[in-house]
């Protein structure tokens, strides 16, 4: 292992204990890391910006004789009026730009690729073709997805039907959270092992290079 | 009662001491057991080995280093699986915070084993800001939303992009994100240009593609950790997921453990207030 | 003037994305339009990353100046920005140690600091569910005791200890939890989610597109 | 000048087409789709197998648009009590009382968001009330444009209950761009000032059980909401009250009465009782065989 490996690897060390110090108590090493890691990710979209939008987006196409990209451009660089107050309003241009082509692709793309394709399969046989498991499913499905979206209807105080649809409803949804809540606790322990691997194995092996 | 009420307000250090503990021993007493293979894996490694031989197909890296962990075995296995098959790939990456630098790391470690050449057997697009744009551009023209590749080197002057122009020329997609650029993939390019595509992703979001499987938007789903190490097992190459399975088994007892434990002095300290106050 | 024209480009812009939807991208004029816009956006779009860099830099600056409680910290926050966002702007042919490939100021920063300590923030996280689980988590209600039963149940499966504890009772549990909970219970009330926020999102888009939803605009 | 004209034309139009005859739209759906859908993958420029899609995006702009309409010429339009509205205000008293602040998150997404949105107008609620009984409020946020519209918001609410002396312009304040450096930065507030009540309003993701667990350990009374389904378990272990999904939605427009809101969700809900209508249709039809798979083709998505 040479130097440089080393201490790299004790750099990483020290703001990965610096952090995990919290949960003991707040103190001033955290607070160190905690300061540090907010300006670095902040300088980290400056070098992304300037490199795949400005230069490769915008400049070299520019100088290869696609002279309207200067609109965009221009665009882009009006977004900083937002920090001056007698101009901010000029931001908005560029802003509204943004939202209006995000919005006219969201408009289309939600309903049309998430809301059609899930109710078409929802719309699944009650019947035993496939046997008495799968109609189960199928119930439980159609049923579930149902009181579901009963219980997110606001337009009607839930009573009588409405009320006992939304009922079970909450009992979907709460059979649902607890899944989930089952399998984030995996994701997350996944994301500390991760660490753990790299203390136990890097960290305390390089050790054995320094004593 | 004061033991029940001495458990019940037990200072959350122990419990995270606990946890700490419960993940470093199996590292040091390392066990095995049997892993599963649940259906969601197994469709998708199905589909995956359907895609035809020498066909290209796109890796997608939309998650955040932050997730490493979680995510990176499975594009890893996804690497391996598609160069195996001879497949072309290409990689980009949605997340502008570490994407394109994780794409292009891991890319670059696993061709050198199947012998693939930058530009001629894979290609790493990098970043562009704004997904819903990329991912609607690039069925017009992969071009016109990536003049060029993550270090610079214009597209055209790469041999792999000859042949590609837009999604109709992509075979199979595998996006692995912990975050919800995978339901732009499906609300844009499955529904939209009919490319199939499977998901990898953490476990957080696992249970809502659930739904996308059972819709066929998805061919397959690999779950968090476990499903990662699904992946690994069926490509008969065992790797990081594998072995935190181990670790990963005993914290989930402990949690178990102490949820029990925490309902017991509940209910128990409930008892007690009835005897008291009657 | 400075509401009439965002509230048209916002307009125009969503509206020519939405009918290019209904027609092929190749064949029409107004195809090759979107595609243009498709681009402009991952350019404009690019700019707002950097509004925060800017946000974050002032707020610092202001707190140092001000000799504000805890400025000392606050001044390793302004080297960080610099120390990764300067080299990283200077052109790699003048220094191996300038851009952003491997080797860089840039890149070694990221790798070694940035990444590590993102990775550390999400590892906490395992602390805390275990505490939240053991605290919150009572069966107080009908419905909590659902949550808490299956959240333990779905713990125990997606782990191979837990599944061979699982198998050690009869009838095949893991897949009776694979089918029923997470492709029956959970995936369909995901799903009456997933519909519920698309026509959220939708309606969403339309009051933008249309200019009857303006607080994207802030103050002005 | 050009644009406006332009702008009002079209909005006109659209108005004329999409308002005056929501039904005759509705009928269209179910009487007269078939046919068209049957000519698919004509090689015409105009797209004919997305006719379903059309259909229902302008069955939604209708129900939506007019709504909005109806809410805003003052007409009664019902929403259901939200539970859990008033552990919201009550939870702001709880902090009066005991004379600590309130920490009021609107959640950490961009204003493009439209949790986003919905939390700053229930800040809007909660600055109120704070207002009222002087009680202290911190609104840390993570993004510029999130910056100006929470301020705004606040002032006007600070300039509503007469206690524009009160108001100060850090009430809100911009923390850090980076998600866990803002967490860590919001951990670091409440340890130390400990406020007695923390509102999470808004789109949450990974720090939702970081800043709840960090909140419960500094004793703050919890009262969160978030349509992030993937979220909701955290803050329904973690927090005293959790506003699901849509009812963060419906809670903004409760709150605020604003007519774009409650249109919005007025649409929303009748939409949703037509794919409910919709979703028992089919499965009769499919279970029945009565026609199901043509059915069902309407529902493709291409």
């Amino acid at each position: 292992m040479s130097s440089v490996e080393l201490l790299q690897i004790w750099i990483i060390a020290f703001f990965t204990l610096a952090l995990f110090s919290f949960l003991y108590k707040d103190n001033p090493v955290y607070k160190l890391a905690e300061h540090i890691f907010a300006g670095l990710s902040a300088g980290y979209y400056v070098g992304l910006v300037w490199d795949t939008v400005i230069i490769t987006q915008l400049w070299d196409p520019m100088l290869a004789g696609d002279y309207w990209l200067v609109v965009p451009g221009i665009m882009g660089a009006l977004m900083f009026t937002r920090f001056s107050p007698r101009f901010s309003w000029v931001s908005r241009v560029s802003l509204a730009f943004v939202m209006g082509v995000t919005s006219g692709i969201f408009l289309v793309s939600q309903l049309h690729g998430l809301v059609l394709p899930q109710m078409q399969s929802t719309m699944q046989s009650l019947g035993t073709d496939n046997g008495i498991g799968a109609m189960f499913l199928a119930i439980v499905v159609v049923i579930g997805v149902i009181s579901t979206l009963i219980y997110f209807y606001y337009s009607k105080e839930h009573k009588g039907v409405l009320g006992v649809t939304a009922r079970i409803g909450i009992w979907f949804i709460m059979v649902s959270f607890g899944a989930h809540f089952g399998y984030t606790v995996m994701g997350r322990v996944s994301l500390l092992i991760g660490r753990v691997q790299f203390l136990a194995e890097d960290w305390l092996g390089s050790f054995s290079h320094i004593f | 009662m004061s033991f029940w009420k001495t458990i019940e307000d037990i200072d959350r250090r122990w419990v995270y001491l606990m946890v700490g503990l419960a993940v470093i021993i199996p590292f040091i007493f390392p066990t095995e057991f049997p892993i599963s293979i649940t259906p969601e894996t197994q469709m998708l490694y199905d589909a995956v080995e359907a895609v035809p031989d020498s066909s290209t197909v796109m890796v997608v890296f939309d998650y955040y280093p932050s997730t490493i962990a979680e995510c990176q075995p499975m594009s890893v296995a996804a690497l391996h699986h598609f160069f195996r098959k001879d497949c072309k790939v290409i990689t980009l990456s949605n997340i502008p915070l570490g994407g394109p630098s994780m794409a292009e790391t891991v890319t670059r470690r696993i061709a050198p084993l199947y012998d693939k050449e930058y530009g001629v057997d894979f290609v790493n697009l990098g970043y562009k800001y704004g997904y819903v744009a990329v991912l609607s551009g690039m069925g017009t023209s992969i071009e016109s939303i990536f003049p060029t590749d993550n270090s610079g080197t214009p597209i055209s002057k790469l041999p792999l992009m000859d042949s590609v122009r837009n999604y109709d020329q992509i075979a199979f997609i595998f996006e692995v994100a912990d975050n919800a650029t995978a339901d732009y993939w499906v609300s844009i390019v499955n529904a939209q240009y009919g490319v199939p595509m499977c998901c990898g992703t953490t476990a957080v979001g696992a249970p809502k593609y659930y739904s996308f499987v059972q819709a066929g938007q998805f061919v397959g789903l690999l779950g968090g950790m476990k499903g990662a190490a699904e992946y690994e097992i069926l490509l008969s190459k065992p790797a990081n997921a594998v072995l935190g399975m181990g670790a990963q088994s005993l914290v989930h007892l402990l949690i178990i453990a102490m949820v029990i434990l925490g309902n017991v002095g509940f209910f128990a300290s409930r008892r007690n207030k009835r005897k008291v106050t009657p | 003037m400075r509401t009439t024209v965002p509230v048209a480009i916002a307009f125009l812009s969503g509206f020519l994305m939405v009918v290019s939807f209904f027609f092929r991208e190749e064949a029409t004029f107004i195809g090759g339009l979107s595609q243009n816009l498709l681009i402009w956006l991952t350019i404009v779009g690019g700019f707002t990353l950097l509004l925060g860099v800017v946000s974050i830099t002032r707020v610092n600056w202001n707190a140092v100046k001000a000799r504000k409680e805890g400025w000392i910290f606050k001044v390793f926050t302004l080297v960080s920005i610099f120390a990764m966002a300067v080299p990283a702007v200077l052109p790699s042919s003048w220094s191996p140690l300038f851009g952003r490939a491997e080797g860089s100021i840039y890149d070694w920063l990221f790798t070694y600091l940035d990444m590590p300590m993102m990775a550390t923030m999400f590892a906490t996280l395992a602390f805390y569910i275990a505490s939240a689980a053991y605290r919150a988590f009572r069966a107080r209600t009908a419905e909590s005791t659902i949550l808490l039963v299956t959240a333990t149940v779905v713990m125990l499966w997606r782990v191979p200890m837990g599944e061979a504890f699982l198998n050690q009772f009869p009838g095949d549990i893991p897949t009776f939890l694979n089918t029923y909970i997470m492709n029956g219970a959970n995936l369909a009330v995901q799903r009456g989610i997933i519909i519920g926020a698309a026509l959220g999102a939708a309606s969403m888009s339309l009051r933008i597109i249309l200019g009857i939803e303006r607080t994207y605009m802030g103050k002005g | 000048m050009i644009c406006r004209l332009v702008y009002s034309t079209v909005r006109k139009i659209l108005d004329m087409a999409l308002l005056s005859r929501p039904l005759t739209l509705v009928c269209l759906v179910l009487i007269d789709s078939q046919p068209v859908l049957a000519q698919t993958s004509s090689d015409g420029a105009f797209r004919t197998d997305r006719i379903n899609a059309l259909i229902l995006i302008a069955v939604f702009c209708a129900a939506v648009l007019l709504y909005t309409r109806w809410a805003r010429q003052g007409r009664p339009l019902f929403l259901r009590k939200i539970p859990g509205l008033e552990a919201v205000e009550e939870a702001v008293g709880r902090a009066t009382e005991m004379g600590r602040p309130v920490l009021f998150i609107p959640g950490i997404s961009e204003l493009d968001e439209i949790e986003t949105i919905a939390g700053i107008s229930i800040l809007g609620r909660v600055a109120k009330i704070t207002a009222q009984y002087d009680t202290p409020l911190t609104v840390p946020v993570r993004y510029p444009l999130v910056l100006a519209a929470a301020q705004e918001m606040v002032e006007q609410s600070y300039v509503e209950m007469g206690k524009k002396d009160s108001y100060d312009k850090d009430i809100v304040r911009y923390v850090a761009g980076e998600q866990f450096a803002f967490t860590a930065n919001v951990n670091g507030y409440m340890m130390r000032e400990r406020p007695a009540t923390n509102i999470y309003m808004g789109a949450f993701f990974a720090e939702s059980l970081l800043l709840a667990e960090t909140g419960n350990a500094a004793g703050s009374i919890q009262i969160a909401g978030t349509a992030r389904p993937e979220q909701l378990p955290f803050f329904i272990a973690a927090c005293d009250y959790t506003l699901m999904g849509e009812e963060l939605y419906a809670a903004s427009a409760y709150l605020s009465h604003e007519p774009l809101m409650l249109g919005g969700l007025k649409g929303q809900d009748f939409v949703k009782m037509l794919i409910v209508a919709a979703i028992v249709l089919g499965v009769i039809l499919v279970s029945l065989n009565l026609g199901g798979d043509t059915f069902l083709e309407w529902f493709e998505a291409v």
